[in-house]
């Protein structure tokens, strides 16, 4: 629909700089999510695309128009509140059709986009109750029905799930993610939980400090993060210094381990090197498999028992190690171990 | 190119176009009259034939005399002590109706009542029931302790002012008790009962937790109060003991003299009652800040 | 809490006494004479035959009082809202200094402008009139309603407007459509604090009123400055009374306790 | 400047102007805003249900404007005039006044002029200057009125004693018997407060019993440039002086300051309860409408006090200059001076007439002395017997000044520099 | 340290009955969690426990001593509460102190217990400052900290981790539960997030509508929930309904399954079986595994990718089925699959 593009925005509050200098440019029709924690500026972001601040400097421009002078009612771009902003005097119905009610429209394609839009989030029987008799995923689903109704070209969405329980969050993704597909508006997000953005976007840009950290497909920045805030903000947990022996080999305290080589490196640089916790087979050190690359033998240090999966640290050569594996059988605390990883999963990031 | 020059002027301007009705009637009437009757004290009256502009003969003359210091000081006593007394009933009674007793329901109707009504009806109040000739007195006459009302212990009427404390201890209780209550619900009680987990007594959490949470309201409801009992002209006039007056009757004394230029001397007279309002609040509150930072909120 | 009923309440007894007789002299505890033993003798009116007819004004009194208190409320409703919206919203050079300024009021005693407003007032040809009063009373107001009003501002948070914004609203239909409706306990209780603030001046009703214009404190001080009470004075004080318990009953049915004191947080 | 109104105020008083075109005008004037002391619930009930619709009758709506003191509306006219608001300008048409109020608009030129003699009423007034009784109606506290003011109400200066608590034989006379009463009775008689007018006179009554040379109230009918302050000091002294001695013996005076009651109801509630046994006010009628109000105890009765200097004089209804409705400020001001008006005034308020009865009727002048309350304890011979006039306004505010300063203030300064540097500032 | 026994306790708000009537066992120095949606009655409990609040009937018992009449300032818990309740107006250290200076204990003796638990919750840079100046996490440590100098023989924590991200959250849950191992503290905490339960706890009392509806170590609940409710509220994500053919057959919508045999239900009933998405192996179809019981054939539906782990489901016979695997290769949406799952990992319940 619309096409985004901030071009070296930069935003400062009196003496505090907010975003230091940030460009991105998001397609037509892609879903982005603004990945970063807490104060990292996601929300001064949204907010100067949709118009509700001015950059300090730098331009918004949609489909390559600058919208400086636009004003917030004229973007039509639609934003979704972290805590919904439901207007609480008002019924759902009401709410929804704010947009439409404000613009005047006809009663009658009123009624006709509101019985639309309700049936898209199941809200009908709901119609007639007020925000406070909703429960959180319904609120949900009017904050997001209110917004798309009026056909907005760009669709914002700030952290829309932090305030929700585990279960509840899985299927609000599962339906923004469809909502959006089927409808194709452009779309940015923000939230502080890698999960979420991995799950939703088409590409995800990780905001450090008001700075663009990395912008990329969600399996690039979980398999290539550009350093290792990114990869640690990703998840991994298992990060080590390294030196590279040669192209294809490096060695960590916990031992040599073969690596893919990567363009850039040279011999004897200082690199880190990134194991992912569920990119590492474990075997109690009996079933320990034959010929095998990149064995590291340890002893089990710690469970953590998730339900769905179990987490083990494993101490191998003065390192911890942490390995995740589906819950299907059980290892004990002190066991002996041998860990084995595939080259082609220990990312190398130059120091 | 950010937002264009233009646009950020108007927003400007819209701003303080909505700040502007206030800001015109506060600063040309309010600043106007406080201008105005600072001129005058400064001896600027060209309608009373009078203009030695600028000259502190006015402010001379009165801080010159006795009786002004008296009238300061028996100002700043009623001021002070009724505003010290009802800032303890009116904590006092927060804190009992943050809890749950028997009748609250009414208690918190009727509490509020002498907020509701104009001092006036305090101090007619204050006369039936506390003059030499009042209810009061009528029973202790009939239990037989006085013979007659000139044996009645003076209360209205004279310079230690139990009958003005009285009007505005009563009028300002619900004043206080209800700041202050709101505030405490603002502030809820899971610090109070946290603090009881923690092994405080009632005491304790009361000194420690509570009190200091409820100073925002304690404050401003005091500055409120005080500043309108060093203003308060009805009550000291009515039930006062005569020479000397607080000052707001002196200077409505002066106001009505026949002798013109004193009005000058009368100006000067609300002057001095701003100044020392100003002073006194202005220390209270510089001290409360310095408070307000060791304690952490800013 | 019976102690403090009965200093609240206490009072009004001997005050109903009083407007019901005739002569009361000390030590009696009650009336020698009632007034209804007098009313058929006397050729003026009595007590409350005074206090109810229109010579007492008091009538006039109480539509003056209730309607000065009104339109003072609308009036600073309607200028302090966007003013307090921007206190609690926006940051600006000069705010600091600009909501020093709007507490003065405050801390200024009507008295010590009460005279100077006047002689402005009579130059601008509005002393005595409703219109000066009524601006008169806009200036002890305007720091409560103020105050309460951007407390609730700042409670309210800025995502609903600008959601609305979002959603297309201009400015007036966010104010009407959503700030105004999400505003209202806080708008009642101040509208509420204003009224009852206005109602109870009487400095500035006294010098500005110029005893064209009377409302319920001015008359009953008139009645009442030299200190005694006789049965027309205990009526009118009554009277000046009712639209206080008036008031009570509103705003115990209306707002919240919370609402009410919101301005004096900080 | 309205030249209409101009026009008119010269006509009317060049008397080129027929009363007809003045009743015209008043009646496209529609309203007339009086401005009286409102302390009175008789008055009031008065003004609004017998003059009130009088006025209507001619077609003038009643405006009264009850202040709490007489110098409000002064204050607010020399107010107006100053800020530029001329002849038909302003918003007082007729103020209740005497005394010093009145001097003050003189001095500043503030009044509309010469207007009562030219009333059609007027004949029931005594102008005739050669007759000593028409002093009152010419000269308001020593200043000539000039016509600038009419006659309204008759005052005297009259004490009630309650007849309960103190014994015929103790009813003191004179100021050395009300001493002498007090020192057996300490705190039981008070006077209002000065500036009070009621206070004043009483100080003033004081003051005359204590002239040095004897000469009573003769030498205060002179204006204080005439008398010069130094004489005046001298004649006044003795007077304070025993004001000033009797302090502790008056009511709250064992406390130090004794209460003294800031207006005549106040002093009221201190006689019905008891706490004082004496009331001294301006009242002929006091005791009589006291008891029908019920606000004056029931043994309450009229005495003579003190002998010889009880101050009789009238009060007076002024027009000011700039008037915004002259005609009807006229019109009430002639209707004012009718006999039904001073009939029904002194059955409603037992105020006395301002007008003259010798000039009346037999029948009117029957009419007038039947509306009167009559008196407790005293005939009115025993009055007339004992009238003095009043000060000169001039010396009024010397002698309040004085007593503010020596009396209440407790100043150090002899009573000659008080007076001399109060006579200085109002000579400002 | 001490025990806490819950006897049929029940509480009622007015006419509302907020818990209907709970038994509760917990062993002296166990970790229990409350776990349950939203407005079930945790935070009640919990407060009863504590003695802010008097049960309506039944009774608490510290030790089998009835505690009716213990105040509160006498029962020596603990609480860190939801929203931390930090005293705003205290640094730090006072707040830490607050319940040792209450008790007017040795200055020499509170500065060494605060030197101590500061180390513990590494907060000694932060020592003067106050709460509104500091994060999340470190607010909560507060809160811990001043809860745990006091040495409380019961610890309650109420959502303690609710605000927190996801990065912080973990640190804070391993950071209690060895604090907690380490002291031996009888400890009580409310969450609604089952993860979090899992995690933490030795034993998790799942509270439904004020009533406890299963209370039992983690993985029990994991495994053997003894409602669909309780599943459904562990994650649980494919429950069917089915009827036993034999003691270890029974047909589903999307074929016959071998189930492990379960005591008290017979040929005929009706059951619903539950595959837990991280039981299920699944394959492309070239690769099935030959001789394997519970092969289901299907065809992947969706996909979705969450960094460590990617889910499929996969349509089957009318039913959909979620599966979940580490992220090692990815499967194509439309790729037609085998799914395979052992016996012992399919959990029947009576319907
Ligand atoms: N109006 C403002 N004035 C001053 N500083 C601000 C303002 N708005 C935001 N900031 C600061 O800018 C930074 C970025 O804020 P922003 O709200 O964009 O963070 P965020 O990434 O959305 O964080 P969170 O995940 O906590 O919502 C923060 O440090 C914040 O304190
Ligand atoms: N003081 C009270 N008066 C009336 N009802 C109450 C009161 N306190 C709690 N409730 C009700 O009791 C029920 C249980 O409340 P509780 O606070 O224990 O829930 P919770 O499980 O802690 O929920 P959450 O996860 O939302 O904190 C709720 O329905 C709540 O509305
Ligand atoms: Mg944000
Ligand atoms: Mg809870």
């Amino acid at each position: 629909m619309t096409e985004v593009r901030l071009n070296a925005v930069q935003k400062r509050f009196g003496a505090f700089t907010a975003i230091e200098s940030i460009d991105l440019d998001i397609k037509s029709g892609e879903l982005v999510a603004l990945l970063g924690p807490s104060g990292c500026g996601k929300t001064t972001t949204l907010r100067m695309i949709a118009g509700l601040e001015a950059p300090t400097s730098g331009e918004v421009l949609f489909d390559g128009k600058d919208v400086s002078d636009v004003a917030v009612q004229k973007r039509n771009v639609g934003m979704v509140f972290q805590r919904y902003a439901l207007f609480p005097h008002m019924t759902v119905e009401k709410n929804v059709t704010f947009g439409l009610d404000v613009r005047g429209l006809p009663k009658q394609e009123i009624n006709e986009r509101l019985e639309e839009i309700l049936d898209v989030v199941q809200l009908n029987q709901f119609r007639k109750r007020f925000p406070a008799q909703l429960s959180g995923g319904q609120m949900q689903r009017v904050a997001i029905a209110r917004t798309l109704i009026t056909k907005p070209s760009v669709l914002m969405m700030d952290e829309p799930l932090a305030n929700l329980d585990t279960k509840l969050r899985g299927e609000m993704r599962r339906f923004i993610r469809e909502l959006q597909k089927r409808l194709g508006i452009t779309t940015i997000f923000v939230t502080h939980d890698q999960v979420e953005a991995m799950e939703l976007a088409d590409r995800v840009a990780v905001i450090f400090n008001g700075k663009l950290a990395q912008f990329g497909a969600p399996q690039e920045l979980y398999q290539q993060p550009n350093s290792t805030e990114v990869a640690d903000f990703m998840g991994a947990s298992n990060i080590f210094s390294a030196r590279l022996l040669a192209a294809d080999r490096a060695e960590a305290s916990f031992g040599i381990i073969e690596i893919t080589p990567q363009a850039g490196l040279t011999t004897g640089a200082d690199v880190h090197v990134m194991l992912r916790s569920e990119g590492i087979d474990l075997y109690p050190q009996a079933e320990a498999p034959q010929g095998t690359q990149n064995l590291i033998s340890g002893q089990i240090k710690a469970r953590e028992f998730f339900g769905a999966s179990v987490q083990y640290v494993v101490s191998a050569g003065g390192a911890d190690i942490t390995v995740a594996e589906q819950s299907r059988r059980l290892l004990d605390v002190g066991q002996p171990v041998i860990l084995s990883v595939q080259p082609d999963r220990v990312w190398t990031i130059a120091r | 190119m950010a937002r264009s020059q233009e646009s950020a002027l108007r927003e400007k301007l819209w701003l303080w176009l909505q700040l502007s009705p206030v800001l015109l009637i506060l600063a040309v009437l309010f600043g106007g009259a406080l201008v105005l009757a600072v001129v005058q004290s400064l001896g600027f009256a060209p309608w009373f034939g009078v203009n030695t502009f600028p000259s502190f003969q006015y402010f001379g003359a009165l801080w010159g005399s006795a009786s002004f210091w008296e009238s300061l000081w028996l100002t700043l006593y009623y001021a002070t002590v009724s505003t010290v007394i009802a800032l303890a009933m009116g904590i006092a009674l927060a804190l009992a109706l943050v809890r749950t007793f028997p009748g609250k329901q009414l208690y918190k109707y009727i509490y509020k009542l002498p907020l509701m009504i104009p001092y006036t009806v305090g101090i007619a109040l204050a006369v039936i029931m506390l003059g030499n000739g009042g209810m009061v007195s009528r029973l202790a006459a009939f239990f037989g302790f006085i013979s007659d009302p000139s044996q009645f212990p003076q209360i209205l009427k004279t310079h230690a002012g139990w009958g003005i404390i009285a009007v505005y201890v009563w009028k300002q209780v619900p004043f206080i008790t209800l700041a202050i209550y709101a505030v405490m619900l603002g502030v809820g009680r899971e610090t109070e009962e946290a603090a009881a987990i923690l092994g405080a007594n009632r005491w304790q959490i009361l000194s420690q937790v509570t009190l200091p949470q409820i100073m925002p309201g304690v404050v401003s409801s005091t500055l409120i109060c005080f500043a309108f009992n060093v203003g308060a002209f009805e009550a000291p006039f009515i039930l006062g003991g005569g020479f000397p007056d607080t000052l707001p009757v002196v200077a409505w004394r002066y106001f009505n003299d026949a002798d013109y230029t004193l009005q000058l001397q009368g100006m000067a007279t609300v002057v001095s009652i701003a100044l020392v309002a100003g002073i006194i609040l202005f220390t209270y509150l510089a001290i409360y800040r310095r408070f307000e930072r060791k304690i952490g909120r800013n | 809490m019976i102690l403090i009923v009965g200093f609240i309440l206490g009072p009004f007894l001997p005050l109903i006494i009083q407007s019901l007789a005739f002569r009361w002299a000390w030590p009696d505890l009650l009336p020698s004479t009632w007034w209804m033993d007098q009313r058929e003798i006397s050729k003026l009116p009595l007590a409350w035959d005074y206090v109810l007819s229109p010579y007492s004004r008091i009538l006039e009194a109480t539509i003056n009082t209730v309607l000065i208190g009104s339109i003072v409320t609308v009036i600073c409703l309607a200028i302090c809202l966007p003013a307090a919206r921007v206190l609690a919203r926006e940051s600006f050079r000069g705010k600091s200094a600009f909501e020093f300024f709007l507490s003065l009021p405050l801390i200024v005693p009507e008295a010590a402008i009460g005279i100077a407003l006047l002689m402005i007032f009579i130059r601008m040809g509005i002393a005595g009139s409703y219109v000066g009063i009524i601006i008169a009373h806009l200036i002890p107001t305007i720091p409560y309603m103020i105050r309460m009003l951007t407390a609730v501002y700042q409670g309210l948070g800025k995502d609903f407007e600008e959601q609305a914004m979002i959603l297309g609203a201009s400015r007036w239909q966010v104010m009407r459509l959503v700030t105004l409706p999400m505003l209202l306990p806080g708008v009642v209780a101040g509208a509420l604090f204003t009224f009852l603030v206005s109602t109870n001046i009487f400095l500035l009703t006294f010098f500005l009123g110029q005893g064209k214009i009377i409302t319920l404190p001015t008359l009953l001080f008139s009645k009442i400055a030299g200190g005694t009470l006789d049965a027309s004075a205990a009526g009118i004080t009554l009277v000046v009374t009712l639209p206080g318990v008036v008031l009570l009953i509103i705003s115990e049915r209306f707002i919240k306790e919370e609402a009410f004191g919101k301005g004096f947080g900080n | 400047q309205d030249p209409a109104a101009t026009e008119f105020r010269k006509g009317f008083l060049a008397g080129s102007l027929d009363w007809s075109a003045v009743a015209e005008r008043a009646k496209s004037e529609g309203t007339v805003n009086l401005y009286y002391w409102g302390g009175s619930d008789p008055l009031n009930v008065w003004m609004d249900s017998i003059v009130a619709p009088a006025m209507a009758e001619l077609g003038v709506t009643l405006n009264p404007v009850r202040i709490t003191g007489t110098k409000d509306a002064v204050d607010l006219v020399l107010a107006e005039l100053g800020s530029g608001k001329m002849v038909g300008e302003g918003s007082v048409d007729a103020i209740w006044l005497n005394g010093e109020n009145f001097s003050t608009l003189k001095k500043q030129d503030a009044l509309f002029g010469a207007f009562a003699p030219l009333l059609p009423n007027a004949k029931n007034i005594e102008w005739d200057e050669t007759d000593p009784r028409s002093l009152l109606n010419l000269r308001d506290f020593g200043v000539l009125t000039g016509g600038a003011e009419v006659p309204w109400s008759g005052e005297q200066y009259v004490c009630a004693v309650n007849a309960d608590r103190v014994s015929a034989e103790d009813v003191p006379h004179s100021f050395d018997g009300l001493q002498t009463y007090l020192e057996a009775n300490p705190g039981k008689f008070i006077y209002v407060k000065p500036p009070h007018y009621i206070g004043n006179t009483f100080v003033q009554e004081a003051v005359y019993a204590h002239n040095p040379d004897g000469t009573g109230a003769a030498p205060f009918q002179q204006s204080l440039d005439e008398l010069g302050a130094a004489e005046l000091a001298r004649l006044i002294a003795p007077g304070l002086e025993y004001l000033k001695n009797i302090e502790p013996l008056l009511l709250g005076g064992d406390s130090g300051t004794p209460r003294y009651p800031e207006d005549s109801n106040a002093l009221d509630g201190l006689f019905l309860n008891g706490e004082v046994n004496f009331n001294c006010k301006f009242g002929l009628y006091a005791v009589a409408t006291g008891l029908s109000q019920g606000t004056y105890p029931e043994a309450a009765q009229e005495f003579v006090f003190p002998e010889g200097n009880m101050i009789k004089n009238k009060n007076y209804l002024a027009i000011p200059a700039n008037a915004p409705n002259p005609g009807a400020a006229l019109v009430l001001a002639d209707y004012m001076s009718t006999v039904e008006a001073q009939i029904s005034k002194l059955e409603f308020t037992g105020m006395p007439a301002g007008i003259d009865p010798w000039l009346l009727s037999d029948e009117d002048a029957a009419a007038l002395a039947a509306a009167s309350p009559g008196h407790t304890g005293l005939q009115a011979a025993d009055l007339d017997a004992n009238i003095a006039p009043d000060t000169n306004a001039t010396l009024v505010d010397v002698i309040e000044a004085t007593w503010l300063e020596y009396i209440e203030r407790d100043s150090t300064d002899s009573i000659e520099t008080i007076v001399t540097r109060a006579a200085e500032n109002l000579n400002q």
